[in-house]
């Protein structure tokens, strides 16, 4: 359904952009309908850019975004209008998403306004109402509200009810609920999960490992604007074998083991691994093969469903 | 930290006084006070030329105390004074014969011969001068021997040539042979060589300096010296700067305009003005109403009449200068060419604040208020809008505009008053775009020939450029026929004069293309808290005029500083 | 750090560039002609008067195309030549804002820097406690609220006209020559005195309230905070403060700086001292546009200058451009 | 014993009255303890630290005691805890990015804070350096300005200045909740090191990640609406909670492995109370699933095995189950 | 806390801020001196009704002029003056700096560059210079004039204030989603960035205020104000051109500055005081 191909985001930095920053490089998955995909990454590795390209809240430097096989970044007016009835997202700070001085409910009308200009007021309302329901929430409760008065987990549910207002079949789920508070994100998690039962696609953006295992499929791990490792999310949460990937696991803080068996179950599998690929300074294994320090490692299929963007997966481990 | 910023500011103070110090470095020393005349009211600039024939903006003195004239002439009592010349005559219609004075000197020390005045005047033949005119109708001039000279002329132009002899400053041959066209006409002519009492002593940004000129000739040949060893001429930077200095002593002369002067006179300063009581001031020159006719509905006279009848010159004597000023007669002649003025004339056709005749004139003319808005509309039926202007920031005249317009508005003429800047009302005026404007541009002079020429100026087209008068666009052949007439009559025959002048009046006060207001002043405001001896009205003391501008150190100001002496 | 200096460099050209082009645009398409000026002062006979404006329209190469007369303009320009004043022909415009120089440099530099490093103070000195903010502030407030002819006026009045204790007039006394002796030191000071007060008075009190805002935020900032979990003394704090509330008082002493001569101007109109600011105005009285472009490009070239300077000494002071790690402060 | 903690309140002064931000805090560390303090947003924690060394308006001392090595803590009086702070008791702030001068040179910065503390500079710079190194800074930072150093350096540099002078209490507030999980994981261990050293004799951990603490602390206070709820050693806690928040807390959080499809974690409905008013007795009863008529009343904070405490009247009352 | 609450704490502060009230009274009261002055006199400002010179009486309040205008009568014109132009070229300097700066602070890139460009440089250039040439080489001169001039080049410090708000405003979420709602730029702006800004639009607009006034009175002074009207400025002009300083008539010159000084004062101190109630941060002082 929604597909990247060589995608690459390049800012421009300094007076006339003198300077180019790379925040995406040639990233390249597809989501398929129904699915979750979980778009793992820390901090700066574009997790986020690429949520946004997704959405055309930025445009793309390079590569192709298509959404039902039509470039996205070909669409303009009405089309691009359209496109925002099927593709919708949520961000990561659910206040910063509501203008402060404006209630809550205010998101339902302006989508009313801009997509359904027709529907009359009352039926309107009404479909508000579903939706609201849909997503666990008591209209009676959250309505005729400030965003203040709600809380940050209403608040995500708020702009979930407000994508399925429209004929949304694509969402983008920014960090959702990397602001929320412990005993309520799992709700929201939840109900992202539950949208997947309606046939809707989700990118799900996140920089923790355990949610992302929680509800996707399929991963996408991201360093530095680069994929380095992608597939099933049970393959690659049982053999990381991209070392960045490896590490992540290794740093995760986990509630059921600490980070000593953590480290030693992954180095009795460790294989031999070296990258001249964006990893390749902080690759532990790191010049034992001279290629991956020109080359950048292909995203290879290392078994069915699996793949890796690095040059010595198969390698021993030392 | 602190320490290394407070060392530099130190050292940015030190920098900067030493700056200041070096702006205009020449030598120091102050004044001894009981020798220095402090004056001011001509320059307000900077000095910037010492040249004698750039008439507008040369130094204070450049003309009289440095360079001199032929003639001194005195208004007062319309005497010609020899000077540079010892005498001068007509010989026949068209040659005047020139004796120039022996024994005069350079300040370096060469002798005056009337080969220097000869090259003067023949200056104007190259270069673009204000005596180039001259020689339309001056054919040559014959020089024979070292102290005589005859003028050979076309045409004699009487008055104008009279006019001439005081007002052309003499400069040595000697010096300006070798200049060219250029230099002579724009040029600084930085270190003046003259004749006069004063020497070049120094300047900076605010002040010129004059030194005594021990060699004069005039102390042999005349038996006169000038009292003050110095002449500070301080430039003015306003009037209240000018009022504080002379109230406080710091200023013997001024000739500013400084209101409430009146009030302060009985404050115990040690204030002294030619007259003691009203108008305080002699009078300089005529304010008159420039009316563009034009336009309508100026271009009628019995518009113009109306408005004549409207305007309170006395409030605005009163009021706007606090009596220092005194209403002008109908004909706008000043005090000195009052034997000029034919009485019977103004009796009949003269106006004068009248409201009641104004509106009479009006509806009489068939300026109705058709509209109701309290305004006279035109017998055309179309509205009247007029705005008199002034340049902004002459306060005395924008006060008087706003009486005139408030006058007028009083009889039902729809008057506003403007005050465009200088810039936009000189081009109003010079291109006859503006409806109403106050003007007084013809200064005191030997001749009313001078003020004709200047009302009745013939040559419309060139106005913008010649400025030469009659912004108002009248235009009457006989009239300027008059004018001209008149300055081909002798300065001798009086009776001539007069009997061309009262036929311009006639004209004049028929058509009345200018409405004369009052007489601006010589303002002349002296100190005697230094220096006494000062010109008055009073019997017994000099009549001499107390003015430093351009052109009044030949009209006797000169010989105002011999009868001065320090306190 | 250079590019933070190319970038500003190439802000100061086109400024100057810009400015200079509206400098010179301006005046020509006003309306009047300043040679009709000149003549109406120079009180020529009519018919000399004719020869002489042709003459002037000529000597003042105003009878070329306006392009010309724009590229001559820049042309000249750079070969030092602003012209021929007109309200003081035939000195040339640079000559005559030379002399008017020193006065200023001799006002405005003291009045500028001194009164930037007391208000400074003192703003900090206010904002050391609500009582003293209370009693202290408006002070400031007041003054920055001044109109500088207005303050100006009421000095020369109170002390050169009730008190009589100082002069308000001119740069030195009338009877003096500049010279380099005591007396005229002396008098140059006694002159200077109640247009820099004046000056410095004014600008005072917008350095004080600026500073006294600027160290309210920079004590609530993250590192005073810090500091205060260390038990670091007040004083420490308060300088930390200061010194960092300081950077943004130097950008805002460069954007004042546009006002402070307009400030000037009119206090060295009020005390009739001769600087720039005077010529400006006797300039604008004459229409001596020659000179107006004159004064207004040596004003500009000052300005850009002094803003060069304070941009260099924010370099040396703020680290943070100095690292070059921000592009836009 | 090195902080003893005996019935500490602290309210909020706002307009609308005194909001109720920690109630009742009675709890100790021992020397050498790193203690994790865990709860969600609002709970009081950070509130509770800045109380015991920067306790200023708006926030109010109410009552209670605070004994760190048995010495009274004059939390109340800001000037005399002047000569606490950084000397005996020291805080890693969340801000610690932000937390350095940004226009002084960190070594100066450095020397004029020890200047003014009276401490010997001389004698005290070596240890600096000889703690970089620890921290894998080089001594270069010292010449350096702020913003010259990453954000992780930064963070390391606070670390080693809060801890300088050996304070016998560093409280680490939230200081890895803003770093990805590889230098969370540094920063984490850095702390084990620096108490396994002796810089600093006990740490108090802040945090609203439990997972955080389950590596490192020995023992874990989780706090509820300004009130303790239970407080035991790692292993109890995460293992095996006996408070009804604790527990659900626990169970919501996802753990790798486990996903949606197979086993469907679910949250704590509602939200915790507003503390201007906060409800009487247990202010978990409305979330609570297994509220007893008791819980109108206050339940108090007890020990119910070894060092293990819970104000829960399922625990402390009379039918207390395992 | 809710909004309601919000907005009554706003209240409560606003109604409790010494600064604040002290500065709005003041205003207020020379406001209502604008408004009901000419009223309070039976002269015209430019009418000569009296001789010249008076000291303040019960008759002529702030005595008369040299050439006998009542001073008061003038003060009170001048009064409505002053207002006038700090309205207009206050509100078209806060305007022109609103729409730079949005259009900055919002487009970002190329756009952001060239306008941030050439407000550095109108900052540069010493505006009111600038001002006095154009202004000299006006023929006639209004209020409407010289406010548009004011506005003109004012404007340059309030657009990059706001295009930093804006800036900032703009990377907020809802920003996002409301261009996900196929909402078009300028409506974006208008509904969703510029509501959250009004507090700190009225605190430019004081300071814009404030400063028209002041730069009106320097204009006025140096005689390049209205041509063909009375205003503070013009006032202390006049003072000055007639000798009232050296005439000891301070009852001429001292009140249009004191009008000016205690407006703009009380324009900045209701800033400062507004600026408390709107951040949290500067009550505590």
């Amino acid at each position: 359904m929604l597909k990247l191909d060589e995608v690459s985001k390049v800012y421009k930095v300094g007076t006339f952009g003198g300077r180019a920053l790379r925040a995406v490089q040639d990233v390249s998955f597809d989501v398929q309908d129904g699915e979750v995909v979980s778009l793992i990454g820390e901090s700066g590795s574009g997790k986020s850019t690429i949520g946004k390209m997704i959405l055309r809240l930025i445009s793309t430097s390079s590569g192709v975004i298509s959404f039902d096989g039509v470039d996205v970044s070909s669409l303009r007016g009405g089309a691009r209008k359209e496109y925002y009835r099927k593709v919708q997202g949520v961000f990561q700070d659910p206040f910063s998403s509501f203008n402060p001085i404006f209630k809550a409910d205010r998101v339902f009308r302006i989508v009313g306004q801009q997509f359904f200009p027709e529907t009359a007021a009352r039926k309107w309302d009404e479909k508000v109402e579903s939706s609201l329901h849909a997503v666990g929430l008591n209209p009676e409760h959250v309505l005729d509200k400030f965003p203040h008065q709600l809380s940050g987990g209403q608040l995500q549910r708020f702009l979930i009810a407000r994508a399925l207002l429209l004929d949304i079949r694509f969402l983008v789920a920014d960090e959702i609920i990397s602001m929320l508070d412990a005993s309520t994100r799992i709700d929201v998690l939840n109900l992202l999960a539950d949208l997947k039962a309606r046939g809707l696609s989700v990118l799900f953006i996140t920089h923790d490992l355990s949610l992302g295992y929680y509800i996707s499929e399929r991963a996408v791990i991201l360093y530095q604007g680069s994929v380095v490792e992608m597939g099933s999310t049970e393959r690659i949460y049982d053999n990381p074998l991209h070392p960045y990937t490896r590490m992540l696991m290794a740093s995760v803080p986990r509630l059921d083991k600490k980070w000593e068996q953590v480290e030693s179950e992954l180095r009795t599998r460790r294989n031999e691994l070296s990258t001249g690929c964006v990893y390749y300074s902080r690759c532990g294994m790191a010049g034992k093969d001279g290629g991956c320090r020109t080359e950048k490692p292909a995203l290879i299929e290392v078994e069915s469903d699996h793949f890796v963007a690095c040059g010595c997966c198969d390698q021993e481990c030392p | 930290m602190w320490s290394r910023t407070r060392l530099v500011l130190c050292m940015l103070l030190a920098v900067s006084v030493i700056l200041g110090l070096t702006g205009g470095l020449v030598l120091g020393q102050a004044f001894p006070r009981n020798e220095t005349l402090y004056t001011g009211g001509k320059q307000w600039g900077p000095v910037s030329n010492w040249n004698p024939f750039m008439a507008g903006n040369q130094a204070m003195g450049t003309i009289g105390l440095c360079y001199e004239t032929l003639f001194l002439y005195d208004p007062l009592t319309d005497q010609f004074i020899p000077w540079l010349a010892e005498s001068g005559k007509w010989l026949s219609s068209t040659v005047y014969e020139l004796k120039v004075r022996q024994g005069v000197k350079w300040s370096d020390g060469q002798p005056l011969t009337a080969a220097d005045v000869k090259f003067t005047f023949d200056l104007g033949k190259t270069a673009a001068l204000n005596i180039t005119s001259l020689w339309d109708w001056l054919d040559n001039i014959v020089q024979v021997g070292d102290y005589y000279l005859e003028f050979h002329f076309k045409q004699a132009l009487y008055q104008e040539w009279a006019n001439n002899l005081y007002n052309i400053a003499i400069v040595p041959q000697h010096i300006w042979a070798s200049r060219n066209a250029t230099t002579v006409s724009t040029g600084a002519n930085e270190n003046p060589i003259g004749s006069g009492p004063y020497l070049f002593f120094a300047v900076d940004q605010v002040k010129m300096v004059w030194v005594r000129n021990d060699n004069w000739w005039a102390k042999t040949a005349l038996g006169k010296s000038v009292a003050p060893k110095y002449i500070v001429d301080l430039v003015n930077t306003s009037n209240e700067n000018s009022l504080g200095l002379v109230l406080q002593g710091q200023e013997d002369l001024n000739n500013n305009y400084l209101p409430g002067i009146s009030t302060l006179l009985l404050g115990g300063y040690a204030l002294h003005t030619y007259f003691p009581g009203a108008p305080y001031h002699l009078a300089a020159n005529t304010a008159w109403l420039d009316i563009n006719l034009q336009k309508k509905p100026m271009g009628d006279v019995n518009f113009r009449k109306a408005l004549a009848y409207a305007i309170n010159v006395a409030d605005i004597v009163s009021r706007d200068y606090g009596n220092m000023v005194q209403a002008a007669n109908a004909t706008g002649l000043l005090p000195t060419w009052d034997k000029y003025v034919d009485q019977a004339v103004i009796n009949s056709l003269g106006t004068s604040y009248d409201p009641v005749k104004a509106k009479q004139t009006l509806t009489a003319a068939g300026y109705k208020d058709v509209n109701g808005d309290g305004f006279v509309e035109a017998p055309d039926g179309s509205k009247i809008a007029l705005k008199i202007i002034v340049p902004n920031g002459w306060s005395d005249w924008m006060a008087a505009i706003q009486i005139i317009s408030s006058n007028a508005q009083a009889v039902g003429i729809n008057v506003q008053p403007n005050y465009p800047d200088f810039n936009g009302y000189l081009d109003a005026r010079l291109n006859g775009t503006f409806d109403l404007a106050i003007d007084n541009q013809q200064q005191i002079s030997n001749t009313p020939w001078s003020y004709y020429h200047f009302i009745f100026y013939d040559k419309l087209a060139d106005i913008p450029s010649t400025q030469g008068g009659n912004y108002g666009r009248y235009n009457n052949p006989t009239a300027f026929a008059l004018v001209s007439q008149l300055d081909k009559v002798p300065t001798s025959d009086l009776a001539g004069m007069k009997a061309v002048i009262s036929q311009i009046q006639t004209i004049q006060l028929t058509d009345l293309p200018i409405i004369p207001l009052w007489y601006n002043g010589m303002w002349a405001q002296m100190s005697t808290a230094y220096w006494t001896g000062w010109p008055s009205s009073a019997d017994g003391d000099a009549h001499y005029l107390p003015v430093t501008w351009n052109g009044y150190w030949n009209m006797t100001s000169i010989l105002m500083l011999c009868n001065l002496t320090a306190k | 750090m250079s590019k933070y200096f190319r970038r500003k460099l190439f802000i100061y050209v086109l400024t100057f560039f810009l400015a200079v082009t509206i400098d010179w645009l301006i005046p020509r398409f006003m309306p009047g002609n300043p040679i009709q000026v000149l003549i109406a002062r120079a009180n020529l006979k009519a018919e000399s008067a004719k020869v002489v404006y042709s003459y002037y329209m000529r000597a003042f190469g105003l009878d070329v195309p306006i392009w010309n007369q724009y590229a001559n303009f820049w042309n000249a320009l750079f070969h030092g030549d602003f012209g021929t004043s007109l309200w003081l022909f035939p000195q040339p415009v640079i000559k005559i804002i030379l002399r008017a120089v020193p006065y200023d440099i001799l006002l405005l530099l003291p009045a500028i820097l001194l009164s930037w490093f007391a208000g400074n103070k003192f703003g900090a000195f206010a904002a050391r406690s609500k009582w003293l903010d209370n009693t202290v502030s408006p002070l400031g407030y007041v003054l920055t609220a001044t109109p500088y002819m207005w303050l100006g006026m009421l000095l020369a009045w109170t002390f050169g006209i009730v008190l009589r204790v100082l002069p308000f007039s001119g740069a030195y006394s009338y009877a003096l020559m500049p010279t380099l002796s005591w007396i005229f030191i002396w008098s140059l000071l006694e002159h200077w005195i109640l247009p820099f007060v004046s000056l410095f008075m004014v600008m005072f009190g917008g350095w004080a309230i600026g500073m006294r805002n600027m160290i309210i935020y920079e004590l609530e900032a993250d590192y005073s905070h810090y500091l205060e979990t260390l038990g670091a003394p007040r004083r420490l704090i308060r300088r930390y403060a200061f010194r960092n509330a300081l950077l943004p008082q130097i950008t805002g002493l460069a954007l004042q700086l546009g006002v402070i001569v307009a400030g000037a101007l009119v206090t060295e109109i009020v005390f009739s001292y001769p600087g720039i600011g005077y010529l400006i105005l006797q300039a604008i009285q004459n229409h001596d546009y020659f000179l107006l472009q004159g004064c207004f490009l040596f004003v500009i070239i000052g300005v850009l200058l002094a803003n060069l300077a304070i941009d260099v000494t924010y370099v040396l002071v703020d680290p943070r451009t100095r690292t070059g790690m921000q592009g836009e402060r | 014993m090195s902080l003893q903690v005996d019935d500490l309140t602290l309210y909020y002064q706002t307009l609308h009255g005194d909001v109720k931000a920690l109630e009742g805090a009675t709890f100790s560390v021992a020397d050498g303890e790193i203690m994790g303090l865990a709860g969600e947003s609002g709970c009081g924690k950070s509130t509770l630290a800045n109380g015991l060394i920067l306790l200023k308006p708006p926030m109010r001392f109410v009552h209670g005691s605070v004994r760190l090595d048995d010495e009274e803590l004059p939390v109340w009086d800001t000037d005399r805890m002047d000569a606490f702070r950084f000397r005996r008791i020291s805080i890693v702030p969340q801000y610690a990015m932000n937390a350095l001068n940004p226009t002084r040179k960190i070594g100066k910065m450095t020397v004029e804070l020890l200047r003014s503390r009276k401490v010997d500079v001389r004698s005290t710079l070596p240890e600096l350096e000889r703690r970089l190194d620890l921290v894998g800074l080089s001594h270069e930072v010292l010449g350096m300005y702020p913003i010259e150093l990453s954000g992780g350096m930064k963070q390391r540099m606070v670390m080693v200045l809060s801890t300088l002078l050996d304070p016998s209490l560093l409280m680490a507030d939230e200081i890895t909740s803003a770093l990805d999980v590889s230098t969370q994981k540094a920063v984490a261990r850095m702390l084990v090191e620096f108490r396994d050293r002796r810089f600093v004799k006990s740490l108090m951990v802040i945090t609203h990640d439990l997972s955080i603490l389950n590596q490192i602390a020995d023992s874990i206070l989780i706090m509820y609406a300004g009130r303790l709820a239970e407080k035991g050693s790692t292993d109890r806690i995460i293992n095996a909670p006996r408070h009804p928040y604790t527990r659900l807390l626990i169970a919501s959080l996802p753990k790798v492995g486990v996903r949606h499809r197979q086993t469907r974690l679910t949250g704590i409905p509602g939200s915790p109370p507003f503390l201007l008013h906060p409800p009487v007795g247990c202010r978990f009863r409305e979330r609570c699933p297994a509220a007893l008529p008791e819980c109108g009343e206050e339940p108090p904070f007890v020990e119910i095995e070894k060092g293990h405490y819970v104000a829960c009247w399922r625990e402390s009352g009379t039918d207390a189950e395992a | 806390m809710t909004q309601q609450k919000k907005r009554r704490e706003f209240a409560y502060f606003a109604l409790r801020n010494n600064k604040l009230r002290i500065g709005v009274a003041i205003v207020f009261l020379f406001m209502v001196l604008a408004l009901v002055g000419p009223w309070l006199t039976h002269y015209k400002p430019r009418e000569f009704v009296a001789p010249g010179a008076q000291h303040p009486s019960s008759q002529f309040w702030m005595g008369t002029t040299s050439l006998g205008e009542d001073v008061f009568t003038q003060f009170v014109y001048g009064l409505r003056a002053t207002f006038i132009v700090g309205l207009l070229g206050g509100g078209l300097g806060t305007l022109i700096g609103i729409l730079i700066g949005f259009v900055a602070g919002y487009r970002g890139g190329m756009v952001d560059e060239l306008l941030n460009m050439f407000t550095n440089i109108v900052l540069v250039i010493p505006s009111l210079v600038v001002l006095l040439i154009i202004a000299a080489y006006l023929e006639v001169r209004g209020f409407l004039f010289e406010s548009l001039f004011i506005g003109f080049f004012a404007w340059p410090w309030a657009a990059r204030a706001i295009r930093a708000q804006t800036f900032s405003l703009r990377s907020r979420e809802f920003v996002d989603l409301a261009r996900l709602s196929g909402m078009k730029p300028l409506r974006t702006i208008v509904t969703e960035i510029a509501p959250n800004m009004m507090s700190y639009l009225l605190l430019v607009f004081i300071l814009q205020f404030g400063g028209a006034i002041l730069t009106a009175a320097t204009l006025d002074f140096i005689g390049l104000g209205p041509t063909n009207a009375v205003s503070l400025g013009l006032m202390m002009n006049n003072a000055v051109i007639w000798g009232a300083l050296i005439l000891g008539m301070w009852w001429w010159f001292i009140p249009p500055g004191l009008a000016i000084t205690a407006i703009v004062g009380a324009l900045y101190v209701t800033n400062v005081g507004l600026d408390e109630v709107f951040n949290p941060k500067l009550r505590e002082m």
